[in-house]
């Protein structure tokens, strides 16, 4: 099995999809079960690579034996290994959370539903891990295609919160083909590595900037980037609870992983300011998102402004380049993604009991404390109060910032937190001191969102308490030799 | 919306022509290894011949002809057909999707021939399948929605 | 000769992509939008990729429109001829990618050129070596279905993908 | 010459005017096809190499420039499929919206997705 591990991230969840139909001819009830065990596989894979990876180095593999370039190659590195986990990992817990509020949106299609998020992961996974720009495409694709449908079974509101996903949604796709065309008539190759040695005999060539402001241009509006995030706040509000929670702590992330890819591993273009474009602009989107998160009055809207913010942080870092500002985007993926999945998940608890999605209306500390209480420790999470994951990503994001000498970028970092304490702070108010609600039915979330939820709070301040760890054995490796 | 269509001879044509463009598809899947075409294309022809029965019978003989769940499931048949033959390649001792590595009676190269077919029939499989999915479900009669 | 044929057809094709997008009859817009496939599959054939023509046929001009069609019967036809708010905004994108693509085309090989790079790295190996390696004289069939197997078996996943999409969107929820 | 990329350009640009500026939702898919095949065409046209025949080979001694470059025809065909998958997905949308909106204009529909969310019935 060892020798199949960078390919099992993408099998697993892909075969765990295909079989749902197949098994929900039988029974509607084993859906739930499946595919928290498929996303549970997926995960145990993720992290065997992970380790794998670390004890024995780079991992590549020729999928159907051709050797690259002439084949499709699939790489687990430290960085690529390390997004599976994340991905892998917050799927399976918010898969495992999402369970009883799938049930109440979607009765009697949870097959369908549950192969569909599937498809979700297993596009995501399939970008990651991918070594070949094309590859990339397509698995984008069907990540995209599953996130649209999946939106828009809302219904309502959410229809044209879908469509508007869609145009936009493939536009990004087709500027990212595009840029892939672009340096494919430069060079003839499509495989990364490939690409990476052939590039630099070829930098004067115009379809080179074109290829990358392309690419860069269509990776960010997949994720969410400010002033390209138009997709992003009516798509995570309007979306049904559990197909919220399962989307916007992961769907963001694949694209960003794969800027970070091509810029900094593939590309690297020393001669043009795309770095310094992208901090600029990142620092752009955490103000603008944190000041758009603080006026809203839907506790759903709020988070995903806040997303919008917590991607510009993602993209400073890698447009900083600076070995620390590499290591705290990263860890913000990976802190952000553990977040952002906890609030989603007590947002479903909230609507799931019927309250929300107003703030106003929220109040979970007085009926579901624990609940209520994760909430909290990811918001302070979010927020960067120490010792949660957020406050370690944004510590190594400012050092990165003043080593590049970059002070209006540190203080856009920290002008994020203070935004982040503002709309953080009505989002914490709300859950504890609400407008009270009629009781009635059980006093705390189901059980299987429960353990969820708890997971992931837990894992939120673990990571935080750890990170030094993380970072000398997974991080630092992953951003040593491309940071500038 | 797509009503019976009351032409004898419109639906005599059809019933001749169906099982026809149905062995044309099969013909176009078998040969893609030598002249354009394969799975996909043959998949969507197989998949019109349904369109076909609707534009002359009328949207209902669907409903009768096609269990649309079963449907569902063949695609996802179809598809897993695909991956399953590159997991039969890592079975052989090869990477995923290595054909070379099936575990055929035949050289390596003939292999990957036959992998091919294989392939593509699952392809066929799916795209037909999602077809007639996808034409049955979008030219549903207005629900009470 | 065949070069005059490719112009006209791109002409053609220009052509038609106006008519559909113009069109105040959505009607006239997706029957033209069948036209602009059928005519993009020749360009294909034209063009010596004679698979993508096979495709397009079949899917762009043919399931594409039926598609459309069917989307058609259960809406409107009819559009609302008031300009809308946005019209400077989507004409600046367009006119700003549109001079950006143009700045870049500069810099593509001569259209035809043998000796470009993607004529002359990676690609030749699946011409030479086809028959030797997979038994299969279309380059075109072995490349899809076996040296970038895997892209074909996502693609496969893409469109079960939208399938199961539209059966979710579209299917009355049984409660 | 290089003509037959400016055509791929125009496409491009009519494409992405269409998805930007039509209200009608339909013709923002229309539009939306125009763009992808535009890209399409861009792909297929770095295929070409002039006096080439098809890419089904026979024999051994093969003269790679004797061929069209199959490389990108195997790509576009999988980029046709995306796209005809993602104008079902689109469709299918769109079928959703107009029964429960009753009508395909974005400003009418943006109306009356506001007085549904003040009001979620």
């Amino acid at each position: 099995m060892r020798a199949h591990l960078p390919i099992l991230p993408v099998l697993l969840p892909l075969v765990g999809a295909l079989l749902q139909p197949l098994v929900g001819l039988a029974s509607r009830h084993a859906a739930w079960p499946l595919a928290v065990a498929t996303a549970a596989a997926t995960a145990a894979a993720g992290i065997a690579g992970l380790l794998d990876v670390l004890a024995r180095g780079t991992r590549r593999y020729s999928v159907g034996g051709w050797a690259p370039p002439w084949g499709i190659e699939v790489v687990l590195d430290p960085l690529s290994a390390f997004t599976v986990c994340v991905i892998a990992v917050v799927a399976t817990l918010t898969l495992l959370a999402g369970g009883p509020s799938a049930r109440a949106t979607y009765e009697g299609e949870e097959p369908t539903y549950y192969s569909l998020t599937l498809l979700l992961v297993a596009g995501l996974l399939g970008m990651v891990v991918s070594g070949d720009l094309f590859n990339v495409f397509v698995f984008l694709e069907v990540a995209s295609i599953s996130s649209y449908a999946l939106v828009a079974s809302g219904g309502g509101p959410a229809l044209a919160a879908a469509f508007r996903y869609v145009v936009l949604g493939t536009i990004g796709a087709s500027f990212y083909l595009l840029g892939v065309g672009c340096l494919y008539a430069l060079t003839g190759t499509l495989n990364m590595a490939d690409l990476a040695a052939r590039l630099p005999a070829a930098t004067g060539s115009p379809l080179f900037g074109g290829g990358i402001v392309f690419m860069v241009v269509g990776l960010a509006v997949k994720m969410g980037l400010f002033p390209l995030h138009g997709w992003l706040p009516d798509a995570y509000t309007r979306a049904p609870a559990p197909v919220a929670a399962v989307m916007a702590p992961v769907a963001t992330k694949a694209a960003a992983y794969v800027l970070a890819r091509v810029l900094l591993y593939v590309i690297r273009p020393e001669g043009l300011p795309v770095g310094t474009t992208l901090a600029w602009v990142g620092a752009a989107a955490i103000v603008a998102g944190g000041a758009l998160a603080a006026t809203q009055v839907d506790a759903r809207r709020l988070l995903a402004y806040s997303s919008v913010s917590q991607m510009g942080y993602i993209a400073l870092g890698l447009g900083l380049g600076v070995q620390d500002a590499l290591v705290g985007a990263y860890l913000h993926i990976l802190a952000h993604a553990l977040m952002k999945a906890a609030l989603f998940v007590a947002l479903a608890a909230a609507v799931l009991d019927g309250r929300g999605p107003t703030l106003r209306a929220l109040r979970l500390g007085s009926r579901m404390p624990i609940t209520g209480a994760c909430a909290v420790v990811a918001a302070l999470s979010m927020i960067g109060v120490p010792p949660a994951a957020g406050f370690f990503s944004k510590w190594y994001l400012l050092q990165g910032a003043l080593a590049a000498g970059q002070p209006i970028l540190a203080g856009a970092i920290l002008g994020g937190s203070l935004l982040a304490v503002v709309y953080m702070y009505r989002f914490t108010e709300a859950v504890w001191f609400g407008e009270p609600r009629a009781a009635g039915g059980p006093p705390e979330a189901p059980m299987p969102l429960l353990v969820g939820l708890v997971a992931l709070a837990v894992a939120s301040v673990a990571v935080g308490l750890g990170n030094a760890a993380l970072v000398s054995n997974v991080l630092g490796p992953a951003a040593a030799g491309v940071g500038r | 919306m797509i009503e019976r269509h009351a032409s004898v001879v419109v639906q005599t044509f059809v019933r001749v022509l169906t099982p026809l463009a149905q062995l044309f598809a099969l013909y176009v899947l078998a040969f893609g290894h030598y002249s354009p075409g394969g799975g996909f294309q043959a998949g969507v022809i197989l998949g019109a011949t349904y369109i076909l029965l609707a534009l002359a019978f009328g949207r209902d003989i669907l409903d009768r002809k096609v269990n649309q769940p079963v449907c569902v499931a063949l695609g996802a048949a179809g598809v897993l057909l695909y991956a399953l033959t590159g997991v039969a390649g890592m079975a052989g001792g090869g990477t995923f999707l290595d054909y070379s590595r099936l575990p055929l009676p035949v050289t390596p190269v003939r292999a990957r021939y036959f992998g091919i077919l294989f392939i593509e029939t699952g392809v066929t499989l799916g795209v037909a399948a999602t077809l007639i999915i996808l034409f049955c479900r979008l030219g549903e009669q207005e629900s009470n929605r | 000769m065949s070069e005059l044929i490719l112009a006209g057809l791109l002409v053609l094709l220009v052509l038609l992509a106006v008519v559909a997008v113009r069109a105040p009859d959505l009607l006239l817009a997706v029957i033209t939008l069948g036209a602009y496939g059928f005519v993009m599959s020749l360009i294909w054939a034209v063009m010596g990729a004679l698979d993508v023509a096979f495709t397009e046929a079949v899917v762009g001009a043919g399931a594409t429109t039926v598609l459309f069609l069917a989307a058609l019967l259960r809406t409107s036809r009819r559009r609302s001829p008031a300009a809308s708010p946005l019209r400077w905004v989507a004409l600046a994108v367009a006119l700003g990618t549109g001079g950006a693509v143009l700045g870049v085309t500069s810099g593509l090989p001569r259209w035809g050129d043998p000796t470009s790079a993607p004529a002359t790295h990676v690609s030749p190996r699946y011409l030479v070596r086809t028959l030797s390696e997979t038994a299969t004289p279309n380059a075109v069939t072995s490349v899809l279905a076996d040296y970038r197997g895997y892209d074909t078996l996502v693609e496969t996943t893409v469109i079960f993908t939208a399938g199961l999409g539209c059966w979710l969107l579209l299917t009355p929820r049984r409660r | 010459m290089n003509y037959p990329y400016w055509v791929a350009v125009g496409l491009l640009m009519l494409g992405l005017y269409t998805m930007i500026a039509h209200r009608n939702l339909l013709k923002k898919a229309v539009g939306m096809t125009i763009f992808q095949t535009a890209i399409i065409l861009f792909f297929l046209l770095l295929a070409v190499k002039r006096d080439a025949s098809l890419p089904i080979v026979s024999g051994a001694d093969v003269d790679p420039a004797r061929f069209m470059n199959p490389l990108p025809h195997a790509l576009m065909l999988t980029a046709i499929v995306v796209m005809v998958a993602t104008s079902g997905v689109a469709l299918a949308i769109l079928i959703r919206l107009y029964a429960r909106y009753g009508s395909l204009e974005e400003d009418v529909i943006a109306e009356r997705v506001a007085s549904d969310e003040a009001d979620p019935a």
